[in-house]
């Protein structure tokens, strides 16, 4: 319970957002995600074969590698989205194909592109983006505009926000979506400095809960984690 | 989690997109009436010459604004990766294509339901064949919305070139134009169009009940 | 292994078929034979047809162009058939050499479509005093033409092989609706084309000595579709093996 | 830094991504052979009636055929920010524009011409008209492209207001499509077409020098 | 005439690359940007106002600023692509929307987006975007590929390529077209350690060479610049 107290919010950002985390992330339950002789390729090229990794509660792991090594791809793989060509991707040991709607319901995922609705307002998308999740309402939404300071930009339609601005959407939808797992693809791309301090306080405070999160990234990430790794694909 | 609020959720963000692109929503119907008054334009508008092909060219006419409609319909949720959102939810797939294809077919449907009868009297359809004409539309729109969409959804992805739409979808829209003119036809000269309009009605259940699986199925492969 | 000792004989013997190398030997070893037999067939069929059947007592001479015309007409269908049936095997149970036939069907698939359209319209100009007309047949098999065109142009259009297949694959199932309404357009919508009549339930309304060279030549046309099958099926595979051992081996 | 061979080379890419999306080039075309063929479908195929409509629906099939292949055609550059690049080069837009005219009305106009006699034949249109047919769609279509362009150009974002590509176009295409089949009207009739033809002459030499430069001012706003 | 050799390549991807540099740009004629009380206003915001500043020859201008603040539209209106609410915008002292082709003959942009056309493969884009600004043969971007060490990638479709790559094309791109100012947005987003220090090299050299360089970025960019400066929008 009083777990996520203990981190200090490391910047304004923080100082609201708790009421989101009790709701619905305070115990998450334990759970892991296995890939096992995954391989994949993409035109003539085998990125990678072989592959096998493991992720659970309070994990971090950060895939590492040139550009174009594949680690998107491998997170595609991951996430469901894309079919390897051999192995299989298991989630609390079921297969993922197998059991789409309970492993969708505790992963999410942020991409290289920020997925937003270029015609709704800032709000409109948070609403929609955490509602295809769970049933919420728009208090929860208010509370979570509130803690990003984000009351005045609500309304404006999201093709006309800043590249800062759509990211650090993205990664509040998936933070207040409630996952267990997260699949981040890059989530500091454009972030300026207190952004990414409030980006690498959310991993951290999530990893806390007993989450567990999957990234890539070019450039540092500061988090401290119960449990950290990195993985390496090699070219 | 329950699946009915989900779906009116995303019928509403569906609903206010399409009220933004207002310009876009109202084009197929632009469509529609352009197809209908160039007829005329096109030929001498001899009356008699007229009821002959004023079917044909309210139907066809029909037709058109819904693939033109629909061509690119998933693109820009393709493109900004919306889709894969979607396709990423815990909720089936099939369910929030449905909600995207209700609110389209209200708000293609519902305005051509009101221009039809216009549009027939300018081309000097009998009246009498009005009431059937309007049935036989409601009847045959699910159908070509569900088509439309599966071709839609097999075509999504800009990169992979063709909008091969027109070419997919049009043959298996042919028997719903058939049925569609025979009942229209039928009823203008006055006999019972029974038969095509049960054939079109049962054409709606089947693609109704099946279209939002394929349409689903199809968008989670061209996300791969 | 131990996995395909519990099936049955039938399911072991489809999961042995549906691997590369097996298949892909296998396809080498019968598709000469199955050309030389279409080869013979086709040749005795067109004695038979050109030289040996009486001209048709209304149609003259003309009706030779049905030995070309019917095989080729029924073939497109099976083709098309076949393709959709192979891409659904694709999409239910995850087998690549299904789509790897489903692929290789569709040219084959199109050819005879076209050969029906060109022979049809060859024939109609004599017949009914025009090369084309709006009827139920023609514009049916007008659109299988389309639906063969668009699959190979779906598949065109993507990068990835795989997502070809599966994409392509679903196209094939949704448009297998259009094969029933080619057969049966003669009977739902009254037509200038011939109904039904050599299959047809009852006897056959057609004499022995035309019967005999049209099911000769309908029997070479599918040995010949047959061993364009297997030979495409058998390029399709080696697109698709990438780097495998058995492929270095050959 | 010369113009000519900036063109020619911004006429390659056109082309090669025209090849590449070949699907997507068909599409117009298929369009025109599917509107065409839908016709003699939706309506009983007499050839007496056929004869009666077959001017209206070459020239409808034409002109939709074209609206459908330009309604989005600077959307995905506009997407993906490529327009951007093209606004910045030191080149005037408006000759990059005209290399993409250029290409799109070769790809779309010359299988129309090909295909226009054989759709003719199908709709039992008299063959004295086929020559005049063939001059006047040669003379009007560049005429629709230079015009759809112009909507598309005015209409690139979605969000940008409601601007109605085809209100905005087709209350300008209702001259060409008027002396077009008036030309094959008179043509198939036996009679001299002239006047009519001329006049397609003066739209299209009007429309082609200034149409450019309109669809460039109005890209540059979209840009902004 | 030396200057650039001057310069030690730090990796590989430099290696090849210099005699694009000897055929465009060995000498950049001394060339100046200045703005005069820019103001520009999104929606209901002012963004900026009575904004001046001045780019010459050899210089390298950082505008900074937190996500939202104006940086992007800021760089826009320099390039002419937006026009300001008020102020100018002079190349050599000529408004550049009077001398729009002698600026964007000299002006290179590269956006937050990479703009490639998705259906044409890694080197039609090249040779798209280098011919969009002088004649060029396929002779230079066979060089160009090959300092990259990109000869396998030539023929993958853009819409195929890892985000990195994306990148990384972009910047190539523009290298390879001779422009005296480069107007940048974040260059450094997705690439990977190794395209990261071969796009701050490709800016030292550019600035070396007599170019000026207008660039924003969150992550801290390495170059050594005869001339650099700060720019902070404030909110
Ligand atoms: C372009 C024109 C034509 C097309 C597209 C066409 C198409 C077809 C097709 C698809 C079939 C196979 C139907 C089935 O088995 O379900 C068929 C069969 C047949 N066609 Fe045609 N046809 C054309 C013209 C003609 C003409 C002009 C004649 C002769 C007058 C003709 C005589 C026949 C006959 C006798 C059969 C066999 C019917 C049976 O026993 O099932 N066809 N045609
Ligand atoms: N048709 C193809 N032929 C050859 N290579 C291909 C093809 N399609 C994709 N690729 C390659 O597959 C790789 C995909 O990489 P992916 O996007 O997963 O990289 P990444 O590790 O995420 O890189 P980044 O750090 O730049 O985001 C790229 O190297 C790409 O060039
Ligand atoms: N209609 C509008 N109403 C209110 N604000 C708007 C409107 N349109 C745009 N804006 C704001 O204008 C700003 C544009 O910022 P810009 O993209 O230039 O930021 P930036 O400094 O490049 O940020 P980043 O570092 O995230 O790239 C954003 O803050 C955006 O929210
Ligand atoms: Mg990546
Ligand atoms: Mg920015």
């Amino acid at each position: 319970m009083l777990a996520y107290l203990r981190i200090e919010p490391k910047t304004r950002y923080n100082l609201g957002a708790y009421r989101l985390y009790r709701d619905h992330m305070s115990r998450i339950a334990s759970h892991t995600l296995s890939a096992t002789a995954l391989e994949l390729w993409r035109g003539d090229r085998c990125l990678f074969t072989e592959l096998n990794l493991t992720v659970s509660t309070g994990e971090l792991l950060q895939v590492t590698g040139a550009n174009g090594s594949g680690k998107t791809s491998l997170l595609r793989v991951l996430t469901g989205l894309l079919p390897p060509e051999a192995g299989h991707v298991r989630w609390n040991d079921e297969p993922i194909h197998r059991a789409r709607a309970a492993f969708h319901e505790s992963m999410g995922y942020v991409a290289h592109r920020d997925a937003h609705y270029d015609d709704l307002t800032l709000r409109q998308n948070l609403m929609w983006g955490i509602g295809l999740h769970h049933d919420i309402e728009s208090r929860d939404v208010d509370s979570t505009l509130e803690a990003l300071d984000w009351c005045e930009l609500a309304d404006v339609p999201a093709h006309a926000l800043s590249a800062g601005q759509r990211r650090r959407l993205s990664l509040a939808r998936l933070r207040a979506s409630g996952k267990s797992l997260w699949i981040l693809d890059e989530p500091l791309t454009n972030l300026d400095a207190g952004a990414r301090v409030w980006c690498e306080d959310i991993i951290e405070v999530h990893l806390e809960q007993g989450g567990s999160v999957i990234a890539t990234s070019h450039q540092p990430l500061c988090v401290r984690a119960p449990s950290r790794r990195e993985w390496a694909i090699s070219t | 989690m329950k699946l009915w609020p989900t779906m009116v959720r995303q019928a509403g963000v569906e609903w206010r997109i399409s009220l933004r692109r207002f310009g876009e929503v109202m084009n197929p119907l632009v469509f529609f009436l352009a197809t209908v008054s160039l007829f005329p334009l096109g030929l001498s508008p001899e009356p008699d010459r007229m009821a002959g092909y004023a079917t044909g060219v309210l139907w066809v006419a029909t037709l058109l604004a819904f693939l033109f409609a629909q061509a690119r319909q998933f693109r820009a949720e393709a493109y900004n990766g919306v889709l894969e959102q979607l396709a990423l939810s815990p909720h089936p797939l099939a369910l929030l294509v449905v909600a995207k294809l209700v609110v389209q077919w209200v708000i293609l449907t519902l305005p051509l339901l009101i221009l039809a009868p216009v549009a027939a009297y300018a081309l000097n359809f009998p009246v009498q064949g009005l009431s059937t004409l309007l049935a036989a539309l409601t009847l045959a729109t699910p159908t070509m919305l569900a088509l439309g969409s599966v071709g839609a959804a097999l075509t999504v992805h800009a990169h992979q070139g063709g909008a091969l739409l027109t070419v997919l979808v049009m043959p298996m829209l042919v028997p719903v134009l058939v049925f569609g003119a025979r009942a229209t036809d039928l009823a203008s000269a006055g006999s019972a169009p029974g038969g095509a309009l049960l054939w079109l009605a049962m054409l709606a259940v089947l693609s109704v009940s099946l279209g939002p699986f394929v349409i689903a199925a199809a968008l989670r492969q061209s996300l791969a | 292994m131990a996995k395909a000792k519990k099936l049955n004989w039938f399911m072991r013997w489809f999961y042995q078929m549906a691997s590369f190398p097996h298949f892909y030997r296998w396809a080498g070893r019968y598709a000469p034979w199955l050309g030389a037999v279409a080869l013979l067939l086709i040749g005795w069929g067109t004695w038979g047809g050109l030289v040996s059947s009486p001209p048709d007592y209304q149609m003259g001479d003309g009706v030779r162009i049905m030995f070309v015309h019917v095989p080729s007409a029924w073939l497109s269908m099976m083709a098309y058939t076949l393709m959709a049936v192979a891409a659904g095997i694709g999409l239910i149970w995850r087998i690549k050499l299904a789509y790897a036939v489903a692929a290789s069907c569709a040219p084959i698939g199109a050819a005879f479509t076209f050969l029906t359209l060109a022979s049809g319209s060859l024939w109609g100009k004599p017949m009914w005093g025009t090369w084309w007309e709006w009827d139920a047949r023609m514009t049916s098999e007008l659109l299988l033409l389309f639906l063969f065109l668009g699959y190979m142009g779906l598949r065109n259009s993507f990068t990835e092989r795989d997502q070809a297949d599966r994409v392509s694959g679903m196209l094939a199932v949704v448009g297998v609706v259009n094969v029933p309404i080619i057969h049966f357009s003669v009977e739902w919508w009254n037509t200038l084309h011939q109904p039904a009549s050599v299959t047809r339930l009852d006897q056959p309304a057609i004499d022995p000595s035309m019967l005999v060279p049209l099911l000769v030549m309908t029997l070479g046309f599918t040995c010949f579709f047959a061993w364009a099958l297997l030979t495409r099926t058998q390029g399709e595979i080696l697109l698709r093996a990438r780097q495998a051992r058995w492929v270095d081996e050959l």
